[in-house]
Parts: structure tokens; C-alpha cells; sequence
């Protein structure tokens, strides 16, 4: 049994006992849950340490560089004169995965954790939950597009139905603005991987396939088909693959969110339950990270080198642009939203630096953002729990009352602000690093983005500090008055088994980056020389 | 390890680390520990008395001697290595210990300073956090590791200042602090991004040692050459603007200074340590560490603004009537001083300077929060509405606080800079080279040491107006309340053992025996920049008599105004004075200018983001609703309408048809027949 | 001389009622009836047309053979009448609808 | 005209108007009875048409056999079907009959319109039997020619018939037993 494959379907496993346990079982589902996510834990723990480094598991377009593969024919159709139809289930990971992949299970677990507070449909919810867990596990460790796609559809479905049905008051409203905007850019995607489907060809059986890495092979593209890279096909007048490019890059940077795809993403998160905002927050915008990594550059790369500048520049937009929304939110969730749009910025902009910095400060935000923003939400949930409210004008001197859940606030703040010390600060600083270099290495991206991107960092100082000040600081004063007094009590043991590991592993990926970079310095390096080859 | 490093060196790396690491694990001993257990102090005393030991021998060991530089590979990203090492010479060296020196009185006295605070270990894990990183500050060998310092300081200096966080006041100064801080991080930022992209390395010793990569670049045809890379010139000069910025935020230097006076918020045996002796100094520290970066034009810039500061922080300390604001305004101005003092090259008078103001500035704080506890205690035991920090209500300690008296006279003479004093020695240092810098030059550069020589007479009247309106005369608020209840006194020996130790420090000897020239200064001949020559000018002379006659008087003058009460009060009305008094309205006009734009934009941008972005969205799903609506009437009306008629028509003639369907035999028969009659019929007309 | 055509029409016309009981009547003996003139208006025919055949007699014949057909069906048809009444209690075809969609 | 020839007439008279009388009639007995007229009248016709074993046939199985199995069978479905027989009302000329009658006025003139485009006279199997001398004169005795027939040429129609009755029979008689007398 391969290890990835057990690792994906998991959480479908336990699914399948949470189907058949009658409900009057239902207080065992989130422990059944949490069995699911420990154990996916472990797994990804395990193949983490028993990840082998060097030159020669970059991965990226080298198949036979992909570790704990398993390849095996899926769907293969004999179609006559158009050939024969390739799907394959390929699963495997390289240097930019694992680290995702350990964070994503992570996160499984603290979202469980957070699922203390559904009260309603239990059963619906953790099955819900499962399905998603399977699906972006899936989609971290799929080398097959076909598989790719269909996991990464595989988790709208749950999302939507968790957002629609455990969400806030206008839950309907964002559940639907969050499946348009995903489905929006999803079904662009199917067009181009099917048009990519038809223009590649498997050098070994020579029909077409769905392989990722074979994808990135020129020499695999049939000449004269659409996305040829010798032939210039042109759709509506623009060459094919930029067409291809940009279609790929909106649906997954819908995903990320880039502006001006955004505004899915604070409704999504203030009307979601807990865990599923941590979910969002915490794995769902990095598959957008990742798949502009692995797909988008990965298979137009000349394309991404040439429009560089305009992934660069959305990245700055989006780092200045979600910070200066964010230091105008009176909701706390939706600041934090708004955070997360300049966080990500980095990624982006990290991204088109193509630089070694540029990208692993990318990947590193990712996992760093990850646990930070799993953290924030988790906190912001810790409060609207207690007394469902989450206006920043509506507390006050929360320090006083609350002192543990201000210490991880701060904690939380600060990590995200990029306190040296915590792994945000590596990951930005790096960001900018690369972001710099790329206009003596490759002349990318220009000078002025980096120094943009460093006002983003201040920024960040200003809205959390505000919120820090403004809520947890002064003398007390509650709009819900002594109500709200008695309802705030400091954080349980729960809540600070969950706040404290995700510290620690801030904490710990700031003062050893090395745990990140040593991981993915292999295929980032692989990554540039593909990227540079063009 | 990258050179030999023999036993020794060993030994004193080890000493080091423990140095530095000691605080911090003092840190989070005191965190686990109960809020408010009253073995924190000691435990945090302990480590920095400890640390203190560490660093003598560690300044023993490497003062004067070659500079020890260790690293190991910390993370690799990409091709490049970035490590973490120690950087030993005499620079760090000497800052460790005036850091751990300074910072050792500082905890002894905030054990009995906080001691009815509520969440007593909580200071002194903020206190033992600070000290670890300042400590890691100075003995650090990169810049990214450099600049992680430099923000932790900055974070606990944060942690700190909004100590009591209850006050409103208090966290409003804090976060000012931090963004404050902030904005000069960033310039620090950009310029490691800068310097780390031109020569590929974070290594202090690299980039900054005598022949060091900065020294080998030159700046040509608009291109900087380093011996790496070129970039164009214009980012070297952002890179010489990024550390500017950052020294300017972290030394509060204009234009960021304004947290500094508002930081004054925190309990004042922080700003003692903090605000007045060393993270304020760490900028300074940042300038001494990348000097080589500074030629020509930086320099003059840099001097210009450390001048400007010092005169500028001088007048407001003239008027202002809180205790710690003018000692905060007084620091401000110091620490122009050594801006200055960078500035026009006189490098290591500069940072000699650092050292003796952080002895004198940390002693005047530790008098003020000696004062302001007393006056606290009268507050509480009248129930008084009054601040306790006002001078105008002080007066007349020098009776009932004899030793603090003395204390605060010592530090006032060394902060005035007379002779015998240490502040004697380094501010000279810098006024003399100040003097002869601009004699080279042209005319009106010599306004910036003139300036710095007007600003040492202002020094002398705000600080005679400071000690005399504190411990002469009557105590004033018996005028108003005749009936206090007064029981004030220096307090016990964790108070009197740090005056006592710092006055001492206060003194010429320590730093040189020569009373009378700074070039004798040990401290001074070690931070000697190579090919530093000594200036053999009249200015060695004529200065430090004007300085100290002219100082002399305005001290009396003081004296005359406050003491003698003479008729003589400046006009409280006019421009200059209320200028003063408002601290050049700087925090006004940031206010209208950068917070209120920034908050509005930020407005702004989120309406734009809910209406237009998110307009658009809803515009784009009203027109789709709208050619949904359409459709769908088309499809009702038209299609299906058609289709409808369509069923229609075949159901009315199924209908029609089923009329047939009766059931009824003979209607089959005669539907039969009729039909059969039809086609008869027909067959006959055709 | 009676010609072809006046046994034709005089069959014709009984062919005629015939079939107009059948279509109208509301009991079924007279339905019956109706049938049985039909019939007749047949074997009229055969009989007028087996005038010219001397030799092989087939219209006589033929009359003879629908001459006991028709008492046969008769028969059969009787008895369908009394199970259908019993069943019904009516005879009227009209009512008994059954077959209706 | 010769005697014939009024015959003819009346008896066809008799037998339309005799018929019409029971199509229009909605007594039933009455109906029943004045068949019988009908059924004499096409007797008569018959033998008009030189065809008297077939005319005597005619009296005998249609007069004795089915019209008393009518009566028998209007008599055996009791009194009830009696009453609601009698009650039936309507006229000889309703408007719910006017389609009926309009049928049965089509086809007549349809049927006539035939049997003149037709012309029977003077169909060539008619002639041809003429010119043979192959008509049936009014002196000729058919019986023993009918006889001989029916035993050589139409056996196998014979046989058949009298199977076909035989069924007829045990069916009519299977149908009409009550039910649960089994």
C-alpha cells in the first residue's frame, strides 16, 4: 500500500464509519474525527522525516525524482482513430509538496479541534469535513492533472455545503459567491487541461495524457496541436499559451486570492463556522499558491518568465491593497481576512521573482501563513464563541480579563506581523530578498516592488497593533456589559492544547527555518534551472 | 568556525552565548512562574549579574586584542548559505558590558520600583527578554540575524512601554513606538535586501571590515560596482536611506522621534535602561557597525540631522513641565549629539559618548522615578488628583531626599558636560571634531557645530531648570494643600546601591585620567577608526572654555529664575514659546499628515473594495440576473409558449380524439363506419 | 323482369336500417336485430346474384351457409347478452363503458 | 308489369318498410314481431329470386330457430330487463339518432351510387352465364343440384360450418349457464 494513498484516503476511511455509526453515536464523531486526523498526522510526520534530500529528488519536472510514487493506469480508453485515452492514478510528492502536505494535516487537526463548537448535524458536518480532508490532501500529493482537477473540484462541494449550512447569518450569500468565484475559475480550467490533454503526448505509450510532469516537457507536445510550444497557435488573436496561462493563473488565483479576485474571501470567512474559515485561511488559499507553482509555471514556463512583471505588480496590489483594507475593518474576522489578502500577496510576488529566494520565501509563507492564520481564526473563534460577537469597537481591555487568550493573541499578532523570531519574518524577508535580486538575476521584476512590498510589512504592524490596542488593552469595557463579563472566560485546556503547538511551530520555523527550507531548497532549485532552461 | 580559534577563543565564545542566553532563559523561568511571585526579580537579577561577570571577562579577553568572528550554517536557501555567528571586537565588546553593566543596577532598583505591581514577574520577563536581545544585538555577525534584534528590542521596548496596559495613555504610546520602529525596520530591511543582493552575503565582517566588500565598491557612470555585482547607484543610496531611517526611528532621531517622549508612559526604571541608555543607543550601535557605508554627502546629511535633533529636542526640554518629558527630550538631544558626532567622523567620541550618556541619562532616570515614586506616594496618601510627574508642583527634596539629591546634581553635571565629569570628556570630543569638520568646508556648515554649541548652553539651562525646580525652594504643593501628610525618603538599598554605582560611573576616572582630554580616553583610543588622526587645532582649547564658562553662566541664570525668583520669566505667550511647549507640533502635523491620509485610505479602499470591486461583482451578477430574467421570460413566453402550444394543439385533438375513446361500442362502430363513409365518398367525387 | 339491380337496391336499403340499429339503438336484442338484417340484405344479394348460376348453385349455397352462420352468431350473441345483463343489469351498450380511456 | 314484377314490389315493400318499422320502434316485443314480417318478406324475395330451398331455409332457421331463441332470450333475462326495455323512450326522429341516420342516408346513396356504376346487368360473368343458357329458369328444380353440390363440391365449407355450429353451440351454451353453478 503506498503511503501517499493511505495518507489521501485516510479521512474517507473514517467517513465511511461515521456513515454507518447510528447518530444517537453522534458525541463520538468528532473523536472519530480527530482519530482520522491524528493518524493523517502521523503518516505525514513520517513521510516527512523519511523524506530524502539531495540533487536528485528535485522533482519538479524530473518524474523519476518524485518520491512515494504510485502510478497506476486509472481510466484507459481505446477511442479508436483519436487514440487512446490516459488517466492515470499518479500520486507523488517532491520538495514543495511535503511541506504543505505537513502543514495541511496540521491544520486537519486543529480544525477538528475546532469543531468542538458545531452543535447542529454532526453527521453531515464531519462527514462534509472528511471529504474535504481527502480532497486537499489529494489535490497536494495528485501528479495527474485529470486526478488534479478532480480533487481540487472534489472540494468546493464540502466547502460549499459547510459554509452554506454552519455558517453565519448571510452564509447562502457568500457559500454561493465563494462556489461561483472557485467554480468561475475552475471551469476555465477544464478547458485548458483538456486542451492541454490533447496536445501532449506519453513518450512511452504514445497517446495523450494527463501527466503534470510530462506536461512541462516540450518535446511531448504534438506538432501543430493547440498548445504547442513551436507551433504559436493563437486563440482570439492571442498566442495559445498565454491564453492558457491566464486562464489557469485566474482560477488559481482566485484561490489565493489575488485582487482583484478577492471579495469571496471575507464574506467566505466571516460567515463560515471556525474550522472552516481555518480551513480556508489555512490550506485553501495555498493550493492556489501551489498550484500557480506547480501547474502554471510549471507548464507554460516561458510564459510566466515573460509576464512576470504583471504577476509581480498583482502581488504588490494585493500585499498594499488587503493591508490597507484590513486597517479599516471593524470586524476582527474579517480583518484578519483582509490580512491574509496581504500575506498572500507575498506568495504571489515571491513567485514571480523567480528567484531560489523569491520561491522558497514563497513556499515558506505558505506554511507559515498556514499555521498563522489557522492560529488568528482559531482565536477570532474563541471569542465569537463565547459571545457571538466580534466588533473590534465592542471590547475593550480584554487583557485584563483574559489574560492566557491575550498572550496568544499577541503571540498570533505579532508572528503575523513578521516579529523576527516567527516564521512569517523569514518567509516575507526572503519574499523581498528574491523580489530584489530578480532584477540583477533575471531582470524580472523591478526594483520598486520589493521597497512596496516593505511598506506592506508596516502596514501589518499597524492594523494588528491598532487591534491589539484597541481591543485587548485600556480599561474594560464590554458592550454586552456584565453578560459578556461572566460569558468571557479565559481560554479551556483545549483551546490552549490547540493555540500552543501552532505557536510552537511559528515559533520554531522562525528560529529554524531550516526545517522548511531544507525540504524544498531541492526542487526550488530544480524549479529555477527548469524555469531558466526556457 | 572559520579561522583557527584557539583555547581561549573558546572560552570567551562560550562566555558570550551564556552572556546572551542567560536573560532569555531568565525570561522564561519568569514566564512560568506565577504572576506575581516575587522570586522573578531575582531570578532576572541573578541572570544579569551573571551576565555582567560573563561579559567583563569577555571584554578582558578581546578589548584591544584581535576580534574574534565565529559562524555555522544556519539555513541554506537556494544557493545561498546564511549564518548565524558571534562577532567579537571592540565595538560589541564594549557594548556588551555597557549593556549588562547598565542593566544590572537598573533590575536591582526595579525590584523594589515594581515592587506592589500586580503582575511583578511579568516585568521581569519583558525586562530579562529586552536585555537578551540587546545583548544578541551586539555581539550578532549578520544582518538578518542583526535585524531580527534589532525588532525583538523593539518589540520588548513595545512590551514594556505598554506594561500597564490598563492605561490608555500607555498602549497609545506603545503601538506609536512600535509603527514608529517600524518604519525604520523597513529601511533596515530594504537596506539588508540592498546590500545582500550586491554582495551575495549577510556577514557583517564581510561587508563592513576594513577591506571590507562596501569599501571595495565605488559608485561609477550611475552604477555601483561592488566586487560581486552592480546594481545602479541610486540603490546605494537607498540603502544608506534605509539605515538612516532605521537609526533615526530607533535613536529617535527627527523626523521619527516623537515616540520617544510618549514612550516615557512605561514604568521609569524602563526608561531608564531602555529609553535613555541602550536601545535608544542601538542605532547609534547600527551606525558604528556599517560606517563604511557613509562617505561625503551621507555624512553631512547625517550630521545635519543629528544637529538639527539635538538643538531642536534641547528647545523643547526648555518648557516642558513632566519629570521624564524633559529627560526624554534631554535624551533625544544626546543622542543627536552622537548622530552628530557620526556625522562629521568623530566616530569613537561618538560612541564614547554613547557609553558615558548611558551611565549619566540612566542615573537621572533612576533619580526621576525616585521622585515621581514619592510624589505617587503623597498623591495616594491624600488622595490627590495631581500628576506626579510635574515639576510645577515639585520642590524642596534636596532636604528630604539628600543622597538623590546628590545623584541627580552628579548626572546633571555630567549631562551639562563640566569638567571632571564623564559627559565632559565625549561631548568635547564631539564639539571640538564638529569644529574643525566644518573648517574645511564651506561657510555655512559651520552652522551645524555652531548650533551643537548652543545646544550644550541650552543643556545647562534645562537641566539647571530641572534640579533646581525640583530640589530647591518650597515643596509647591503644600501651597496648595497645606495639610499634607508627607513621608518621603530615598528608599531602601535597592535604590541607593544603583545611584550609588552610577554616580561613580559618572566620573572622569573610569574612562580616562586625564580629566581634561578626551584623547586620552581608553575608551576612546579603542574605537579609533585606522588612520584616524587626532586634529592638533586652536578648537582644543577655546572650546571647552567657551562650552563651560558660557555653561557656568546659564546654569546661574537658572538659578537666578528659579531660585532667586529674580523678575525675569520668559513671555509663556509668545511663538517660540509655545513652539517649545508643543514639541514643534511634530506630532500634530504627522497626525494631519501620514495617520489620518493612511486611515482614510484605508477607508477609502475598503469602500472601494465593497463597492466597486464587489459592485462590479454585483453589477456583473445584476446584468447576469438580468439576461437570466430575460431568458427566462423568453423562455416562458416564447419556447415554452410555443412548446405550450404546441401540447396544446396535440391535446385538444387528443381530447378531441378521446371523445371517441367513450367506451361505447356503437361510437367505435359508428367512428368506424363514418370514416369507411368518408373514404367512400372520397372514392367516388375523385 | 326483375332485373340485378332491383334485389341490389332492396337489399341496399335493408342493409342500410340495418346498420342504422345498430348505430343508434340503446338496447342490445334490437342491436341484434340490426345485425340480422344486415345479414339478410347479404344473403338477398347472394341469392339474387346465384340466379345465373345454374350449374354449381354457389350464391344458393353460400345463401344457405351465412343462413346458418347467422343462426349461430345469433345463439352466441344471445348468450353474451344474458351475461352481460346479469353482469350490468343493463343491455344498454351505451353504459356499459369500460372500455373508455 | 307483370305479376311478378307487382310482387317484387310488394314484397320488397313489406320488407323495407316492415324493417324500418323495427328500426324505428322502441318497443322492443314489437320490434321483435315485426322482424318477423321482415324476415317473410325476404322469404318471399327469395323465391322471387328463383331460389325457393334457400327462401324455405330462411323460414324455417331464421322463423323457427332464431327468432324464438330471441324471444326465448328477451323472455329469460327476467322481468327487470322487461321494465327497463319498456321504459326506454324516444322517438323515431331525435337529434341524438340524426348522426345514425345521417350514416345510414350516406351509405344508402353510396351503395345506390355503386350499384348503378356497377350496372350488374351487365357484368360479363352475368352475360357469359346468359349466353351459356347457365341462368336459373323459373321452371328448373334446383333442390337436387343444391343436394349434389353440397356433398361433392362444397364439402369441405359444409363440414366446416358444422363444426363452426357445433362450437357455436356448446360456446352460446357455456356462456349463458349461470355462473357459480359449477
Amino acid at each position: 500500500m503506498n503511503i501517499l494513498t493511505l495518507l489521501i484516503f485516510i479521512p474517507v476511511l473514517f467517513g465511511f464509519i461515521i456513515m454507518l455509526l447510528p447518530s444517537s453515536m453522534r458525541n463520538s464523531f468528532k473523536y472519530i474525527t480527530l482519530a482520522a486526523t491524528l493518524i493523517q498526522l502521523g503518516i505525514a510526520i513520517w513521510i516527512y522525516l523519511n523524506f530524502k534530500t539531495g540533487a536528485n529528488y528535485g522533482g519538479i519536472n524530473h518524474e523519476d525524482q518524485f518520491q512515494f510514487v504510485q502510478k497506476i493506469p486509472w481510466i484507459g480508453l481505446n477511442l479508436g482513430s483519436l487514440g487512446k485515452m490516459q488517466i492515470d492514478y499518479f500520486v507523488g510528492i517532491d520538495g514543495i509538496s511535503i511541506t504543505l502536505l505537513v502543514m495541511t494535516s496540521l491544520v486537519m487537526v486543529i480544525a477538528t479541534l475546532a469543531s468542538w463548537e458545531i452543535k447542529s448535524n454532526l453527521k453531515g458536518f464531519f462527514l462534509l469535513f472528511l471529504l474535504l480532508d481527502m480532497a486537499v490532501i489529494g489535490v497536494f500529493c495528485a501528479l495527474d492533472f485529470f486526478l488534479f482537477y478532480m480533487f481540487y473540484e472534489l472540494m468546493l462541494l464540502p466547502l460549499y455545503f459547510l459554509i452554506g449550512m454552519w455558517g453565519g447569518a448571510r452564509r447562502e450569500y457568500a457559500a454561493i459567491k465563494f462556489f461561483l468565484y472557485t467554480l468561475f475559475g475552475s471551469v476555465f480550467m477544464l478547458l485548458v487541461m483538456v486542451g492541454l490533454y490533447l496536445s501532449v503526448t506519453d513518450p512511452v505509450t504514445g497517446s495523450h495524457t494527463f501527466n503534470i510532469v510530462q506536461m512541462m516537457n516540450p518535446a511531448n507536445y504534438s506538432a501543430g496541436s493547440v498548445f504547442s510550444l513551436a507551433s504559436h497557435q493563437t486563440i482570439l488573436g492571442m498566442p495559445a499559451r498565454t491564453v492558457g496561462f491566464v486562464v489557469l493563473f485566474i482560477a488559481f488565483a482566485i484561490k489565493v486570492p489575488v485582487v482583484p479576485l478577492h471579495t469571496w474571501l471575507p464574506d467566505a470567512h466571516v460567515e463560515a463556522p471556525t474550522p472552516v474559515s481555518i480551513i480556508l485561511a489555512g490550506i485553501l488559499l495555498k493550493i492556489g499558491g501551489y498550484g500557480i507553482i506547480r501547474i502554471c509555471i510549471g507548464i507554460f514556463p516561458e510564459v510566466a518568465t515573460a509576464h512576470a512583471f504583471w504577476l509581480g505588480l498583482l502581488g504588490v496590489i494585493s500585499i498594499l491593497y488587503g493591508a490597507f483594507n484590513a486597517l479599516a475593518q471593524r470586524d476582527l474576522k474579517r480583518m484578519i481576512a483582509y490580512s491574509s489578502v496581504s500575506h498572500m500577496g507575498f506568495v504571489l510576488l515571491g513567485i514571480a521573482s523567480q528567484t531560489a529566494e523569491g520561491i522558497s520565501g514563497a513556499v515558506m509563507q505558505m506554511v507559515s501563513h498556514g499555521f498563522l492564520s489557522t492560529m488568528l481564526f482559531f482565536l477570532v473563534g474563541v471569542i465569537y464563541n463565547r459571545v457571538h460577537d466580534r466588533d473590534i469597537y465592542h471590547f475593550r481591555g480584554l487583557g485584563t480579563l483574559m489574560p492566557k487568550y491575550t498572550a496568544f493573541v499577541m503571540i498570533a499578532f505579532f508572528a503575523s506581523l513578521g516579529l523576527p523570531g516567527f516564521s512569517a519574518f523569514v518567509a516575507e524577508a526572503f519574499t523581498l530578498a528574491g523580489v530584489f535580486k530578480s532584477h540583477t538575476d533575471n531582470g524580472l521584476l523591478p526594483y520598486w516592488m520589493a521597497i512596496c512590498g516593505t511598506v506592506g510589512i508596516l502596514l501589518g504592524a499597524a492594523y494588528f497593533l491598532w487591534t491589539l490596542q484597541r481591543m485587548f488593552f485600556g480599561q474594560e469595557s464590554l458592550k454586552g456589559g456584565s453578560v459578556w463579563k461572566i460569558a468571557l472566560t479565559d481560554i479551556n485546556l483545549r483551546e490552549k492544547l490547540t493555540l500552543a503547538p501552532l505557536a510552537i511551530i511559528a515559533l520554531a520555523l522562525g528560529i529554524m527555518p531550516s526545517l522548511v527550507f531544507d525540504k524544498i531548497n531541492d526542487s526550488v532549485l530544480t524549479l529555477i534551472q527548469f524555469l531558466h532552461l526556457k | 568556525m572559520n579561522n583557527t580559534s584557539s583555547h581561549t577563543d573558546l572560552i570567551l565564545i562560550t562566555c558570550t552565548l551564556a552572556a546572551v542566553a542567560l536573560p532569555l532563559l531568565a525570561a522564561l523561568v519568569n514566564f512560568c512562574l506565577p504572576v506575581k511571585s516575587k522570586a522573578a526579580g531575582w531570578v532576572s537579577t541573578l541572570a544579569i549579574l551573571i551576565s555582567c561577570v560573563l561579559a567583563a571577562k569577555v571584554f578582558a579577553g578581546v578589548w584591544n586584542n584581535p576580534q574574534i568572528h565565529v559562524k555555522q550554517v544556519w539555513f541554506t536557501i537556494g544557493h545561498t548559505k546564511v549564518y548565524a555567528g558571534i562577532l567579537l571586537n571592540n565595538l560589541s565588546v564594549l557594548m556588551l558590558l555597557l549593556v549588562s553593566v547598565i542593566a544590572l543596577p537598573v533590575h536591582i532598583y526595579s525590584t523594589a520600583y515594581m515592587k506592589h505591581d500586580d503582575r511583578y514577574s511579568r516585568y521581569f520577563t519583558y525586562l530579562s527578554f529586552f536585555c537578551f536581545s540587546m545583548l544578541g544585538l551586539v555581539v550578532i555577525d549578520n544582518l538578518v540575524l542583526f535585524y531580527a534584534f534589532w525588532e525583538l528590542v523593539g518589540f520588548s521596548s513595545y512590551l514594556l512601554i505598554g506594561f500597564w496596559f490598563t492605561r490608555d495613555k500607555a498602549v497609545q504610546a506603545n503601538k506609536k513606538a512600535f509603527i514608529m520602529n517600524r518604519i525604520g525596520d523597513i529601511g533596515l530591511l530594504s537596506a539588508i535586501i540592498i546590500l545582500f543582493v550586491q554582495y551575495r552575503t549577510f556577514d557583517i565582517e564581510l561587508l563592513f571590515a576594513q577591506k571590507g566588500l562596501v569599501v571595495q565598491s565605488v559608485v561609477n557612470n550611475g552604477l555601483w560596482n561592488g566586487p560581486v555585482g552592480s546594481l545602479p547607484a541610486i540603490c546605494q543610496y537607498i540603502a544608506v536611506a534605509g539605515i538612516v531611517l532605521a537609526v533615526a526611528a530607533k535613536s529617535a532621531q527627527f523626523p521619527l522621534h516623537t515616540w520617544l517622549p510618549d514612550a516615557m508612559e512605561g514604568p521609569t526604571s524602563v526608561s531608564a535602561l531602555i529609553h535613555a541608555a541602550t536601545m535608544v543607543a542601538a542605532g547609534v550601535f547600527l551606525l558604528g557597525r556599517v560606517y563604511p557605508m557613509f562617505t561625503g554627502t551621507e555624512l553631512s546629511i547625517l550630521a545635519c540631522i543629528g544637529c538639527f535633533t539635538a538643538f531642536m529636542a534641547a528647545t523643547i526640554a526648555l518648557t516642558q513641565n513632566d519629570l521624564k518629558r524633559i529627560l526624554a527630550y534631554s535624551t533625544i538631544s544626546q543622542l543627536g549629539y552622537m548622530i552628530l558626532g557620526m556625522g562629521v567622523g568623530a566616530y569613537s567620541s561618538s560612541l564614547f559618548h554613547l557609553a558615558t550618556h548611558a551611565f549619566f541619562k540612566c542615573l537621572l532616570f533612576l533619580v526621576a522615578g525616585i521622585v515621581i515614586h514619592q510624589m505617587q506616594h503623597i498623591k495616594e496618601d491624600n488622595h490627590l488628583d495631581i500628576d506626579p510627574q510635574d515639576i510645577s508642583l515639585m520642590g524642596g527634596f534636596r532636604k528630604k531626599l539628600p543622597l538623590t539629591f546628590i545623584a541627580a546634581v552628579i548626572g546633571g553635571l555630567a549631562l551639562v558636560g563640566l569638567p571632571l565629569t564623564s559627559g565632559y570628556l565625549s561631548k568635547d570630543g564631539i564639539l571640538i571634531q564638529a569644529f574643525e569638520w566644518s573648517d574645511g568646508k564651506d561657510a555655512w556648515f559651520s552652522i551645524i557645530p555652531v548650533m551643537a554649541l548652543v545646544t550644550s548652553w541650552l543643556t545647562a539651562f534645562y537641566v539647571a531648570r530641572l534640579i533646581f525646580k525640583v530640589f530647591f525652594g518650597d515643596f509647591r504643593l503644600t501651597n496648595a494643600y497645606p495639610n499634607l501628610k508627607l513621608h518621603v525618603t530615598d528608599g531602601g538599598w535597592p535604590y541607593k546601591l544603583p545611584l550609588v554605582f552610577l554616580m561613580l560611573c559618572c566620573f572622569f576616572p573610569l574612562f580616562s585620567f586625564n580629566p581634561i582630554a578626551y584623547e586620552h580616553a581608553w575608551l576612546f583610543s579603542g574605537l579609533k577608526l585606522p588612520g584616524f588622526v587626532i586634529g592638533e587645532s586652536s578648537y582644543h582649547l577655546i572650546i571647552p572654555v567657551v562650552v563651560n564658562v558660557f555653561s557656568l553662566l546659564v546654569i546661574y541664570l537658572a538659578y537666578a529664575i528659579y531660585v532667586k525668583q529674580i523678575a525675569f520669566s520668559f513671555p509663556q505667550t509668545g511663538f517660540f514659546y509655545r513652539l517649545s511647549y508643543n514639541q514643534w507640533y511634530f506630532d500634530k502635523i504627522y497626525k494631519r499628515i501620514f495617520v489620518k491620509p493612511v486611515l482614510g485610505l484605508g477607508k477609502f479602499l475598503y469602500w472601494f473594495d465593497k463597492n466597486v470591486i464587489d459592485g462590479f461583482i454585483h453589477l456583473l451578477a445584476a446584468i447576469a440576473g438580468c439576461i437570466a430574467g430575460a431568458t427566462a421570460w423568453i423562455d416562458k413566453y416564447l419556447v415554452d409558449g410555443f412548446l405550450h402550444l404546441m401540447a396544446s394543439t396535440v391535446q385538444s385533438i387528443g381530447n378531441f380524439a378521446r371523445k371517441f375513446q367513450s367506451g361505447k361500442v356503437q361510437y367505435y362502430l359508428f367512428s368506424m363506419l363514418a370514416i369507411v363513409l368518408a373514404l367512400f365518398i372520397l372514392k367516388i367525387l375523385i | 323482369m326483375i332485373t340485378l339491380n332491383d334485389f341490389l337496391i332492396i337489399s341496399a336499403a335493408l342493409f342500410c336500417i340495418g346498420l342504422y340499429m345498430i348505430v343508434s339503438k340503446r338496447n342490445a336484442i334490437q342491436i341484434l336485430i340490426g345485425i340480422e338484417l344486415i345479414l339478410n340484405a347479404a344473403i338477398l344479394n347472394l341469392v339474387a346474384f346465384g340466379k345465373h348460376d345454374s350449374l354449381n348453385n354457389s350464391g344458393q349455397i353460400f345463401a344457405l351457409f351465412a343462413i346458418v352462420l347467422a343462426a349461430a352468431t345469433t345463439a352466441v350473441a344471445l348468450a353474451i347478452i344474458l351475461n352481460v345483463y346479469r353482469r350490468y343489469k343493463t343491455i344498454d351498450p351505451g353504459k356499459i363503458n369500460n372500455l373508455r380511456d | 308489369m307483370s305479376l311478378v314484377r307487382v310482387l317484387f314490389y310488394l314484397m320488397g315493400f313489406i320488407a323495407v318498410a316492415s324493417a324500418l318499422y323495427a328500426a324505428s320502434t322502441t318497443n322492443l316485443v314489437r320490434s321483435i314481431f315485426v322482424f318477423f314480417v321482415t324476415l317473410f318478406a325476404l322469404a318471399g324475395l327469395y323465391v322471387l329470386a328463383l331460389a325457393d330451398f334457400v327462401a324455405v331455409t330462411q323460414v324455417v332457421i331464421y322463423v323457427g330457430g332464431i327468432l324464438v331463441l330471441i324471444l326465448f332470450a328477451f323472455m329469460l333475462s327476467g322481468k327487470e330487463t322487461l321494465d327497463v326495455i319498456q321504459q326506454q323512450k324516444g322517438k323515431f326522429f331525435s337529434i341524438g339518432k340524426l348522426p345514425a341516420i345521417l350514416l345510414a342516408v350516406l351509405f344508402f346513396i353510396v351503395i345506390i351510387n355503386v350499384i348503378f356504376k356497377a350496372d350488374a346487368n351487365n357484368l360479363s360473368w352475368v352475360k357469359d352465364s346468359i349466353a351459356n343458357n347457365n341462368t336459373i329458369t323459373p321452371n328448373a328444380v334446383m333442390i337436387d343440384n343444391i343436394g349434389v353440390n353440397l356433398m361433392t363440391r362444397y364439402l369441405l365449407p359444409f363440414e366446416a360450418i358444422s363444426v363452426l355450429l357445433l362450437m357455436a353451440l356448446v360456446g352460446a351454451a357455456h356462456l349463458s349457464r349461470k355462473e357459480g353453478s359449477e
